[in-house]
């Protein structure tokens, strides 16, 4: 192979940051997220079985769901007796409870967090409006698909689905991260450049690096 | 700064050995409250598929969708609401506005999935853990999203109309026919039900729109007697109405009525459209025997279709039974001209006193003209056989009907029992109560029938009417024998009747002898169903016509003989009402059309 | 407003005359410098219901300037109202503000029966009330646990959210929803009292002020607290007017605004209940305030549930709601939520849609202009304290 | 003694402060938990935590620096604890304590805050800084009071080996500094809540105010080391605490018993008292316990 | 409340005035006058709380109604201030010299409608809606239906019957349409 078509090749694989101004491009990393396979069996399973004993969530409340996080959190349901733990940054987070309607401007903040959060990551989706729009199915500026932007682990109905319902979804996600079943992220690198032409395609300002690394 | 501000808040401690408030086990210790509104359920041996649910939900996540073992039929459509809870918000609204009462909610509420398309289930189709669940959100009877009562229909005081012919339903005035309109769902399950199949939530919202003269199009859509089905039709739309699982159905006849009454019958031709259709175009004609709903309805739309159209009557003038049948404080004999001139005025050519078969023959109609529709009704009565049954002073329900009509006198008697619990049965007892009323200044009749009070085939509120205006309504016995004395009748022996029907449906009456009655009278009316005469039917047609049960002349779905020329509708194949009439003649005029056009092209060929 | 005139809270005002360049009254500030950072507070914020930003520009710990950036909630209620029915209204509405949707479909409500000139029943008034003053008990309760969560005691905020899912326990037997009741349609209420509700409440109410008992204890009589949130947050009496501001934010500042007094609506009229105010105008004012008006609303609840008669009919009759025109006209509905006055603006065109609805919310104004004003010369500490304070929920700027 | 057997010691005694340290913390949580009326995760849910940080596939780097942060953490963890002698008279327990290791020590203790700051500088986070500043002044501030107390306990028992000041404290309870200097005890306790960074000194994580502060970057690995030296640190404070004003421990026992009522200290206040602004909490520990800490020293010396 | 509406009547001309309750009433102005009328309001008859203002679109008669509530703390009386401006020019004054806060109601209206208040502060700063693009959303002809479903993808797969044509097609399918009139020409 010719050395320019490699270089091409690269110049392809890089992502091009172009809602960036010129002079910030070189600040952000323009790699291209790519897929972490599993660990060996025992291994990984071991590390599926402490993931789901300490469930590090984003606290980051999006619409109305982010309601009854509270009585969850609080005394009354307690989830910390499950090992699900609030966390202020997405760095640290592991799950995403996106809680309902996601406005245009909030999605592009859920993306923005979705993708800072490191991997493995899983997506709790919360209520109608995440499913199919729910009651703003008409409304010009939430979303009706959340699955279009991110990939989605576990829905759970309701509008709001209360506490019990939502211990329920979490515990459901323990099963599905003991058998290995959520590799949202893996899915998310894999079909990167769709969910990204997804999301340009609402997120009309697109002023950040195309991943945010 | 206090010393108690630094040590008060050490009272946190406090909390610390007080029972902590947490849930155990938050998912099975924490049903849902009583009334909580948690997912769907459905009865499907109430729900009747109307669709409020779908038109109520703000959020479009109701769909109705055709359901394995749920079959459409009259007042059901088969259709059941399938919910998508990715567009759901549990407002309930839903079941607030279901009129069946079918569409409930349990007190569940916790449903995980992968998948979201899994969200989307039919209520008491798709297996789920709830349909069972005996608590949830019901709809409470003291709200009302729905008006479940009807307007009340004006009508005119018993002591005011027993001694005359006025008509007794004043009909809606605009403002109530509004509110009457506005109580319509527009689910159109009565569209199936009327025999005419009209479009009655259109004329309804038209209403509701005050757009009068668009609900008269759509009346003449399928219907060209609206005056005469507004006050007498069997509105079997009604019993079919979704209002009416849960209270009083819509008053669709009166509101059809009343779209009638607001348009002058100088306008017709201007709102309908039909200013010029006098000179028929096609250049063929039909002849139609009889002038009653049948043969008019054909006749108005073989009309305005172009064809040229002549229809002879034995009786004296146009409408059949509408005008020989029904009396007059039902049927103004003037509404009845309103919907026929109309008809008239297209260039149908009416011919009456002319008996077919008697003064003109059915083959010389067959020879000239090009289809022939007969909808000659049913005139005859039919006799209970009954011992004593043949004294003159017993009467024919229809004859009498049809004499007073005619305007002839009736020796009316003093004491009168009616035999008959049909529609018929009430119009003879009314009409002859006022004649009594008249000649003797006191009601005595009595009308006696086979069938028990519930299931009595006439309308309820003629019931109610006939009894409000002093006649005795007695169900439930079977007429034995008339008692006659010198020629003279003394009354009628009954005996109880315990049921009507057997198990199979067959009419098969089962009687009690050991409870017996005597109903004294000086005459006897027979009402309990008429016949046909059919003598007009020449010897050599009548063998070969096909006939089929119970004497009626065999035809296919478009009323056709199978004699393709004629064509026959009405009472004497199916009903006996007048929407039925009306919806043969719709059909026959069509079949008409399509047999002359067919034989066209085939010449042509 | 005697506590105004004393010096300790003077240094507190909103002075940015020592900042190196104005123009037209405003901080020219160059971040190129490297003299400032600018900082984003939210979207998400513990303590403030819903999502909202502040953009910070500091300087070391101290706020210089600061600009509210809301829309994260947008979901165009006003717009979504204009192509529904409207009975089909009112479960949308309650979406508004999540901690007290009641007040929403009231006023929805009202707005509909105002324009429609239907009566609602006696009965159905009482059920009204009684909802709308048990959601001010919720809200508050929830306010309370943020205030105190916004200075770092996490404690309160786990008692009173407690507390409050047992007040939401109560409002699910009575109207078959937890956050979100949709209990109130256009002419009346859903559902009567379930049997032995009154009684659950009366012992509700008093557990609740056990609780509060303890949280006076705690919370109120707490030096930090008091070092906190005294002085913070300063509202004069004279910008009541000049940033529209109601409720317990405008009474801490002495300003005599209750609608529930001024302009009763459903029943308010025939209950006991006084105005509160007071001359703090900081935010711990604002604190006590609330507290009290929450021991009031206690009062208020057990009051209603002695005088709500145990018969009556709960709705008006509507007619078909499907196809319920209301004439034209345009009115506006008013009732006091926790955070003040909370309005509907409808206007009708005679069809079977709303014309136009509009939701004031009482934050409408207190989480932009006057935060913005507020939160300049703080510490970004006391952001999210001063946030709270005002009682600003982000769903009602927005809609 | 062979060199490796004391390492070899050394290791056992580290595993044992640091899973101590993190038994203690679930604990911690549980009692905080029955403040606020519920039931709080499980005792080992630290543990987990640990396990799933170091699980994760992912963890984003911002530079060298970013890596040597979490390590001088607990790096300063280790330093701290290594040089305390936890259990008076134990082999296995004795650490690499020697002449002058209170120095040492409190050299430590600062140490991993500075390696920490500058980590998460590199982080990039505007709140990282923000959360730095906090985290160093209110160290530099708490400081004062400690120093003052630890001079006032090297004066008193004219020794800087803690060894030698636990053996002093021995026999009676009314030898240890507690009854003997109660002035530097309440400065050094009143500056191990700011140490804690229990409430009211939360100032540098105060998830409401700078979300979490200086680690607001570290994810993986990173926090899994930072978490295990809050394991470890938290016993090594503890520990030392116990050491210079409790009377030390003879055996495990005692060291569990006695270091968890020290920590119930912290989390007494922890509870009751919200969070005071930074410069509030700096001008507190400047006060008070400064002063108690002089007289604490003038104490000593002059009676 | 009736002699502050004479004296204001003593002062303009007020075109359309309606009790709509007790504590609520409405008037419409010209939009000339509004700046005085408010300021009179304001300054004379205490009407200091500027509840809110807002904006309908009259989409078919070409305008826009500006709304003013006004609330009066002494008499306890809410008073809405109505203004039509022509919907293709439209502009009005900024009043924000009266009363602070009214700017960011002007910021949301000039979004949401495209009304345009020139010296407002901060008018064009967005305020809810980032990276917009199409028409003021708020605008009766803007459809936001037509939008959600060209821009969100809704979850394919739904379809529903309506009874009465599903009635039909089972029950009188061959009852077809009505005959056509067949007419002159």
């Amino acid at each position: 192979m010719k050395k320019k078509d490699i270089n091409e090749i690269e110049k392809q694989m890089k992502l091009a940051n172009e809602g960036l101004p010129e002079k910030e491009r070189a600040l952000f990393s323009d790699a291209r997220p790519s897929s972490v396979a599993p660990l060996n069996k025992y291994l990984e399973g071991f590390l599926n079985w402490a993931r789901s004993r300490s469930m590090w969530m984003l606290a980051f409340g999006t619409g109305c769901g982010a309601t009854e996080l509270r009585p969850l959190m609080t005394s009354r349901f307690d989830m910390s007796r499950f090992g699900i733990a609030p966390r202020p940054t997405p760095r640290q987070a592991a799950i995403f409870v996106v809680g309902g309607y996601a406005s245009i401007k909030t999605i592009k903040r859920i993306v923005r967090s979705y993708e800072e959060m490191q991997g493995p990551k899983y997506v709790i989706a919360l209520g109608s409006c995440t499913i199919n729009g729910g009651m703003y199915y008409d409304s010009y500026y939430t979303i009706n698909r959340l699955d279009y932007y991110i990939p989605v682990d576990i829905y759970i109905a309701g509008c709001m689905p209360r506490p019990e319902a939502l211990i329920a979804g979490f515990n459901r996600l323990k099963e599905k991260i003991r058998a290995g079943e959520c590799e949202g992220m893996n899915k998310y690198t894999d079909n990167f450049d769709w969910y990204k032409k997804n999301q340009k395609q609402i997120i009309k300002d697109w002023n950040m690096p195309d991943y945010n690394w | 700064m206090k010393l108690k501000d630094i040590l008060s808040p050490l009272r946190v401690w406090e909390r610390a050995a007080q029972k902590p408030w947490t849930i155990k086990d938050p998912i099975n210790d924490r049903p849902g409250a009583t009334n909580y509104r948690g997912f769907h359920k459905n009865d499907f041996n109430k729900c009747i598929g109307c669709g409020s649910c779908e038109e109520i939900c703000q959020n479009a996540a109701i769909d109705l969708v055709p359901v394995e073992g749920q079959e459409t039929k009259d007042g059901n459509s088969g259709l059941r609401p399938m919910i998508d809870y990715g567009r759901c918000c549990w407002c309930a609204l839903c079941v607030d506005v279901c009129p069946t009462g079918s569409l409930t909610m349990s007190n569940k509420y916790t449903w995980v999935a992968d998948m979201p398309e899994e969200y989307r289930f039919v209520p008491g189709k798709t297996e789920t853990k709830w349909q069972e669940s005996e608590k949830g959100y019901k709809r409470s009877e003291d709200i009302h999203l729905i008006d479940y009562e009807r307007v009340e229909m004006l009508e005119i005081k018993p002591e005011k109309r027993d001694k005359s012919f006025i008509e007794i339903v004043k009909g809606y005035n605009k403002e109530q026919a509004m509110k009457e309109a506005e109580r319509c769902l527009e689910c159109g399950i009565c569209i199936a039900t009327c025999p005419a199949h009209m479009d009655i939530p259109a004329y309804i919202a038209a209403i509701r729109e005050d757009d009068i003269e668009n609900a008269f199009r759509i009346l003449y859509e399928t219907n060209p007697l609206p005056e005469i089905c507004g006050r007498i039709c069997t509105h079997k739309c009604e019993t079919a109405c979704a209002l009416h699982n849960n209270g009083e159905s819509l008053a669709i006849r009166w509101l059809k009525r009343y779209i009638a009454d607001q348009i002058p019958s100088e306008k017709y031709k201007e709102v309908l459209g039909t200013e010029h259709l006098d000179d028929p175009k096609i250049g063929k004609s039909i002849a139609i025997i009889g002038a009653g709903p049948a043969g008019i309805s054909a006749a108005y739309y073989l009309a305005i279709m172009g064809y040229k159209i002549k229809i002879f009557e034995a009786l004296p003038d146009s409408g059949g039974m509408t005008r020989y049948g029904i009396p007059e404080y039902r049927l103004p004999y003037d509404q009845i001209d309103k919907d026929i001139e109309y008809i008239k005025s297209l260039g149908v050519e009416m011919q009456f006193n002319t008996r077919v078969g008697k003064d003109i023959t059915l083959d010389k109609l067959h020879k000239d003209y090009d289809a022939v529709f007969a909808g000659t009704g049913l005139h005859l009565g039919r006799s209970t056989r009954i011992p004593g049954a043949d004294n003159k002073r017993v009467y024919f329900a229809t004859d009498l009907l049809r004499e007073v009509s005619l305007g002839n006198e009736i020796d009316v008697a003093e004491n009168i029992v009616v035999i008959g619990g049909g529609n018929v049965a009430m119009d003879i007892t009314r009409t002859l109560a006022r004649l009594q009323n008249k000649k003797y200044g006191k009601i005595q009749i009595l009308t006696t029938s086979l069938e028990s009070e519930d299931i009595m085939p006439a309308d309820r509120e003629e019931i109610v009417e006939a009894r409000e205006e002093k006649a005795i309504i007695d169900p439930g016995w079977g007429p034995k024998e008339i008692e006659i004395q010198n020629g003279k009748i003394k009354g009628l022996h009954v005996v109880k009747c315990l049921s009507v029907f057997d198990e199979e449906g067959r009419f098969n009456p089962k009687f009690d002898d050991k409870q017996k009655k005597f109903f004294k009278a000086d005459m006897v009316v027979e009402s309990i169903g008429q016949g046909m005469d059919l003598s007009y039917l020449s010897e050599d047609i009548k063998s070969n016509l096909k006939f089929g049960p119970r004497g009626r002349i065999q035809v296919n779905e478009n009323f056709q003989s199978n004699l393709k020329w004629l064509f026959v509708g009405g009472d004497i194949i199916q009903g006996p009402d007048v929407i039925h009439g009306v919806a043969n003649g719709y059909i026959a005029a069509k079949a008409i059309d399509g047999f002359l056009n067919k034989n066209d092209k085939r010449r042509k060929k | 407003m005697n506590r105004m005139s004393e010096n300790k809270y003077k240094g507190f005002e909103a002075d940015r005359s020592k900042y190196p360049e104005m123009k037209d009254g405003k901080p020219v500030i160059d971040l190129e410098s490297h003299k400032y950072t600018k900082i984003w507070q939210g979207p998400q914020h513990p303590g403030v219901t819903g999502n909202m930003a502040l953009e910070l520009i500091i300087d070391g710990d101290e706020v210089v300037d600061t600009k509210t950036r809301v829309g994260y909630l947008h979901r165009a209620f006003e717009k979504l109202m204009e192509r529904r029915r409207y009975i089909q209204c009112f479960p949308i509405v309650c979406r508004i503000c999540v901690p007290e949707p009641d007040t929403n479909e009231y006023c929805v409500s009202a707005a509909m029966e105002d324009l429609s000139g239907i009566v609602v029943p006696e009965k159905a008034q009482w059920l009204r009330t009684l909802n709308l003053e048990m959601s001010r008990v919720g809200s508050f309760l929830m306010w309370l646990g943020g205030q105190a969560g916004s200075i770092g005691m996490g404690a309160i905020g786990q008692w009173t959210v407690g507390m409050r899912d047992f007040w939401l326990d109560l409002f699910e037997e009575m109207t078959g929803g937890r956050v979100y009741h949709m209990y109130m349609i256009p002419g009346g209420v859903r559902k009567d009292l379930p049997d032995g509700f009154k009684d659950r409440a009366r012992d509700l109410i008093i557990r609740t002020r056990k609780l509060l008992v303890n949280i006076e204890n705690t919370f109120f009589n707490n030096i930090i607290v008091k070092s906190r949130l005294k002085g913070l947050g300063i509202i004069t009496p004279e910008m009541v007017d000049e940033y529209g501001i109601v409720g317990p934010n405008a009474r801490a500042s002495g300003r005599e605004c209750d609608i529930r007094i001024n302009n009763p609506y459903v029943k308010y009229g025939e209950l006991d209940i006084k105005m509160i105010t007071s001359n703090g105008c900081d935010a711990y004012a604002r604190a006590e305030l609330r507290y009290q008006e929450l021991l009031q609303s206690l009062d208020l609840v057990s009051q209603i549930l002695d005088k709500i008669p145990e018969k009556g009919e709960i709705q008006a009759k509507l007619p078909n709601v499907l196809h319920w025109k209301i004439p034209a006209g345009q009115t506006y509905v008013k009732a006091e939520s926790t955070r003040g006055e909370h309005g509907f603006y409808m206007v009708s065109d005679g069809s079977e849609f709303p014309r136009r609805v509009f939701a004031r919310g009482a934050s409408y104004t207190h989480a932009i202009s006057l935060l913005e004003k507020l939160a300049v010369n703080i510490s970004i500490s006391d952001t999210a304290a001063l946030m709270v304070s005002l009682h600003t929920c982000p769903p009602e700027i927005e809609r | 003694m062979n060199i490796w057997i004391k390492i070899l010691y050394a290791i056992i005694s580290i595993s044992v402060a640091t899973i101590y340290g993190l038994i203690l913390g679930g604990f911690v949580r549980k009692i905080y938990a029955r403040a606020h009326g519920r039931f709080g995760p499980p005792i080992w849910q630290p543990f987990l935590d640990i396990i799933q940080t170091h699980g994760r596939r992912v963890a984003i780097s911002h530079g060298v620096m970013y890596y040597l942060g979490p390590v001088f953490r607990l790096g300063g963890g280790l330093g701290t604890y290594l040089f305390i002698p936890v259990i008076y008279g134990s082999v296995v327990f004795a650490n690499f304590s020697m002449a002058g290791d209170l120095l040492l020590v409190m050299y430590f203790i600062f140490f991993g805050q500075l390696g920490m700051a500058l980590g998460a500088g590199q982080g990039g986070h505007p709140y990282s800084p923000l959360g730095i500043a906090r985290g160093l002044a209110q160290m530099s501030a708490f400081e004062v009071p400690f120093s003052l107390a630890v001079i006032a306990v090297a004066i008193q028992y004219q020794s800087l080996n803690i060894t030698t000041i636990v053996a002093a404290q021995q026999g009676s309870i009314l030898n240890w500094t507690l009854f003997t200097n109660p002035f530097a005890v309440i400065a050094a306790m009143i500056s191990l809540l700011g140490m804690n960074m229990h409430s009211p000194f939360s100032i540098v994580l105060a998830p409401q105010e700078i979300p979490i502060g200086p680690p607001i970057e570290m994810n993986g690995s990173f926090l899994g080391i930072l978490q295990t030296n809050r394991g470890l640190f938290a016993a090594a404070k503890l520990v030392l605490f116990m050491n210079l004003f409790f009377g030390g421990a003879t055996n495990l026992l005692i060291m569990v018993i006695k270091t968890f009522f020290i920590y119930l200290v912290s989390v007494i206040v922890g509870a009751s008292f919200p969070r005071f602004r930074p410069e509030q909490s700096f001008r507190f520990f400047l006060k008070w316990p400064t002063i108690i800490g002089i007289i604490g020293i003038i104490f000593v010396a002059y009676f | 409340m009736e002699q502050i509406l004479n004296r204001i009547k003593d002062k303009i001309e007020i075109k359309i005035s309606t009790k709509k309750r007790d504590d609520l009433y409405f008037f419409t102005v010209e939009k000339e006058q509004i700046e005085f009328i408010l300021s009179y309001l304001k300054e004379q008859e205490n009407f200091t709380h500027l509840a809110f203002m807002q904006a309908v679109d009259y989409l078919e008669d070409g305008k826009f109604q500006l709304t003013y509530m006004l609330y009066n703390y002494k008499i306890h009386i809410n008073l809405g201030v109505n203004v039509l401006i022509d919907r293709k020019k439209a502009e009005m004054f900024s009043m924000h010299k009266l009363w602070p806060h009214i700017w960011q109601y002007q910021r949301e209206i000039h979004e949401l409608f495209g009304i345009n208040f020139p010296g407002s502060p901060r008018v064009n700063e967005s305020f809810v809606l980032e990276g917009w693009e199409e028409i003021p959303p708020m605008r009766r002809d803007f459809d936001t239906l037509e939008y959600s479903e060209k821009t969100f993808y809704q979850r394919p797969g739904r379809s529903t019957n309506d009874p009465k044509e599903y009635m039909k097609e089972k029950m009188y399918k061959n009852y077809a349409d009505t005959p056509t009139i067949r007419r002159e020409k």
